[in-house]
């Protein structure tokens, strides 16, 4: 099999495309935000808690797309559950990059983490949209009043 | 039956290495056909040799471009058979000319309470227009219902047109399914004088049409599904129609007499072409359409139809595969889904191996909703293809099945 | 200065021989300019090897061609130094690009009684889509005096701009005079807060356009005049106001959502390019950009004043040479006519010694009624002229004078 | 001097151009209609009156225009004064074949005929509507009721 599809669809990915982790939305939510993909109509929903300390706490997605767009989903919620929203703003950057290729520019991640999973998007520029849905999501969230 | 293997030759995107290695396989001439060799180096030529301005100049490069562009116009004229050069108004895409035809119509004859009929299965190029018109007048819009083949339920459609009923749209050739629209819906809108326009976006490039049998007061296509250049649309519309809409764009060429409180416009097709028109456009759209009239239209549809056949047939034969739409009928087009892989997947697995198709919602995001999918992928084929491509297709999804299942 | 001899080498069409005899001299580029090689064999070449439709595809060539298209939409903001590519909208041309603007702002900011600013040189793109938003809306069209020489009366157009005052739409550099709209009248409507759109058809192949320096809203040009290809015009608009309008053309690529009930739009500039776009006509004009960048827009003005004065000073001492506007900040264009030898006389007699001009109303009825003329004679300037073709100009048209005197 | 010039600009066309005959409006006429080339601004206005044996009898042209125009229209009304409608028909069409070069296959005018100094049109084609503006004129004074 072709290694750039390898590259593209690694377990992981698999994984959370065919079991995304923390689906759903929260119970107690302050920030929220549809997405959507208008030139496939894939369609993401996330909802988190933003509490006084800036801090992420519960978050989760629901949606329907593919594999990349879901898992990427997946595992971002994991990764920002926690996180400080500016850090996550710094990790918007990198991951944009780094599914656009600019893998060496990276300021926060590096290839222990679990994001880099989706590196192997780099090869299929028209898969860059599916993998930062949920990523575009989170920032209309964040600036949604 | 034609010579695949000589119009392959004629088109030099063919020996594409897709990533290096795969020999290309293009299967999205729905989206948009390549073009073949004349086309590409007549346009290349014409910019080398006649270019200049149409219409407004004396000098030789400007009649021989006016020439040209005229001619151009008699060919798709001749091409659908419309009964004169008058009627063919060049435009930039099919959707600018269905969006001319709705506003124009529109401000003439739509009233509040009045009422369009479309079906569900149009593409948003036939949809939206008219959305804005219902926004703009007021109307109502009905929607026809189709069957799981795509073809228009004729009762429900007659059903639909009454006194209110003031133009019908409705594709010709679905490109979602690939069926072609019965003459029967065309003749129930002619029995009851209600004007059609028919979406040949579709239908240009497979069969051979002629407006007049077809029964058609607008006929809309683009330059690029039909193996010409980007940047060029058809609108066909009947002379005693066309000659009694209010003007769309205003502009440099459409103009009789102009003073600074009024103005009065020239005839057809002058009246609907407002500044530099897509000049070389037009003349590359010509050298398509001599090159396909050259092999014959319907040399074209029966290689098409058959290579729909092999495919649907094969595909039938795989239960990991739903297809949309099977019955025989099917022309060139064949939307599909592989059992719990999202269209994007086989898209990009498919591109690896050589294969172009289309995947997502072909912009008919409402017949998407009817058929209860968030996307399909498509595979459209053109004159090019032949029934090996389609065969590393087959063996292309299977190993695409595979590679998700494990 | 310019070295034009290399950059004769670069268009063949300069090599073409007018009745099989004559150079071609080319005093047409205000109508529409030649190409050079690198826009047509990159135009050819790009059909080759890398088209498909663009933005919906997933495959290999949807990606070469989506990721071209946006690229050239970069290099058109950097050309004008728009602040974000999504100000920058793909149309058919100049016209369009006026008309989708007059349409939409008119909907969503002009009613009844309000005012429009034009100027009375306007072309006839640049006249009658408002004079469509006036029978529309019902609003006026104040028009703006200028001079002999071309210039706006800084005066007069303060004295036009009021509350009522909704856009002011006015040449950036007139395609009769070759003069150049002084920045004061636009600062005029900036220090209002008027809107003000700037017809760029002529200037964007003469001067360094900075959109933000000059202090326009909307900016407008073809690809044709500015050695791209035909079919492809440029809508510049400030993203804020841009965003406020309604939408133009409905169709696909434009939609986020959409349900037969109604349609959600996307964002710029998404939302302005409904339907397939011309892919290979933005992307050659992205070529032309390079183009002309790379020799570099201020030494093209200067090589085309230049020109333009040698031109004028030489045509100033024929008595029989009626001139249109003498004042030295002329720029590519001079207008004239031959005592009692209607231009195309002139233009005929000039073709047959091998220069193309441009003879008639030059889309300009009210200024042509304003100067008092059916029409004039129009020589124009491109990066490619020469002083030595002016002088077999200057020879051309004594010998004209000659054989119609007798 | 080029001979295509020389075609196009005979003596008599020169002469018709700069003093045009038939010049104005006849006073009495029942049939007229105003003509314009939208390319460069050139007009004509033709009157002429029809008799009741289908004659036309006086017949007036006037406006503005390029030689070729002002010539063609000052020998189209030369030719026509006097000659049955039916006839002055078949002449239009062949005129207009004369200036687009299909001179072979005239049915009624021959080279003898003032109009044949039209012919050098043929080598100037986008001076075709210049030769024919008074003719299309003429045409549609005839279709005006
Ligand atoms: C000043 C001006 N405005 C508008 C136009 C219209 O441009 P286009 O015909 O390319 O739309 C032109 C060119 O003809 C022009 O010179
Ligand atoms: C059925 C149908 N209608 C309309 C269109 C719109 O055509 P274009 O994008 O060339 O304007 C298409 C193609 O995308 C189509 O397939």
């Amino acid at each position: 099999m072709n290694d750039l599809l390898k590259e593209l669809y690694q377990e992981i990915i698999l994984d959370h495309g065919q079991e995304p982790r923390n689906f759903g939305t929260c119970e107690n939510h302050n920030k929220s935000a549809d997405g959507h993909n208008p030139l496939c109509g894939d369609k993401v929903h996330l909802s988190f808690y933003l509490d006084e300390n800036d801090i992420i706490n519960d978050i989760k997605f629901s949606g329907e797309g593919c594999a990349i767009s879901i898992a990427s989903a997946s595992l971002m919620t994991e990764k920002l559950k926690g996180m400080k929203l500016s850090e996550a703003q710094s990790i918007f950057n990198d991951f944009t990059k780094l599914v656009k290729g600019d893998a060496d520019t990276l300021e926060i991640l590096n290839d222990e983490d679990s994001l880099y999973a989706l590196k192997g998007v780099e090869a299929f520029p028209m898969r860059v949209k599916c993998a930062t849905l949920a990523w575009h999501t989170f920032k209309s969230a964040v600036e949604n009043k | 039956m034609i010579n695949t293997s000589k119009i392959r030759k004629d088109f030099p995107i063919l020996d594409k290495k897709i990533l290096n290695q795969k020999d290309l396989i293009y299967f999205d001439t729905a989206a948009s056909a390549q073009k073949p060799e004349l086309v590409i180096s007549e346009m290349d030529n014409f910019y080398r040799q006649n270019y200049s301005n149409v219409s407004r100049g004396i000098h030789t490069l400007s009649v021989e471009s006016t020439f040209a562009f005229e001619e151009a116009r008699v060919k798709v004229q001749k091409f659908i058979n419309a009964s004169s050069e008058k009627e063919i108004i060049f435009t930039k895409s099919a959707t600018e000319s269905i969006n001319l035809i709705a506003q124009t119509f529109a401000e003439k004859n739509i009233n509040e309470g009045d009422e369009i009929v479309l079906t569900t299965m149009e593409h948003h190029s036939n949809l939206i227009p008219w959305f804005l018109v219902r926004d703009k007048y007021k109307c109502t819009i009905k929607f026809a219902d189709i069957d799981k083949n795509g073809h228009i339920d004729k009762e429900h459609f007659a059903s639909l047109l009454n006194d209110k009923t003031k133009i019908v749209a409705i594709t010709h050739l679905s490109n979602v399914f690939g069926t072609e629209t019965n003459s029967e819906i065309l003749k129930l809108c002619n029995d009851r004088n209600i004007p059609v326009l028919l979406d040949g976006c579709q239908s240009a490039a497979h069969l051979d049409i002629d407006v007049q049998k077809l029964g058609c007061d607008f006929y809309v296509f683009s330059g690029h599904k039909l193996y010409g250049p980007s940047g060029i649309g058809i609108l066909y519309g009947k002379e005693e129609i066309l000659e009694q809409l209010p003007p769309y764009q205003g502009g440099g060429g459409m103009i009789a007499d102009v003073t600074l409180d009024s103005a009065t416009f020239t005839g057809l097709p002058a009246k609907y072409e407002a500044g530099t028109p897509p000049i070389v456009e037009a003349f590359g759209l010509g050298v398509a359409i001599d090159y396909v009239t050259e092999i014959g239209m319907n040399n074209i549809n029966n290689h098409e139809t058959e290579l729909t056949k092999t495919a649907l047939n094969e595909m039938m034969d795989l239960d990991f595969v739903e297809i949309y739409g099977t019955s025989s009928d099917k022309n060139s087009i064949i939307s599909f889904n592989l059992e719990n892989i999202h269209s994007h997947e086989v898209a990009s697995f498919l591109d690896v191996e050589g294969v172009a198709i289309r995947a997502g919602h072909h912009c008919c995001q409402p017949l998407m909703k009817k058929l209860n999918v968030n996307s399909t992928s498509r595979m459209s084929f053109g004159i090019y293809n032949t029934a090996d491509e389609i065969k590393v297709f087959i063996n292309a999804i299977k190993k695409c099945r595979d590679f998700f299942k494990k």
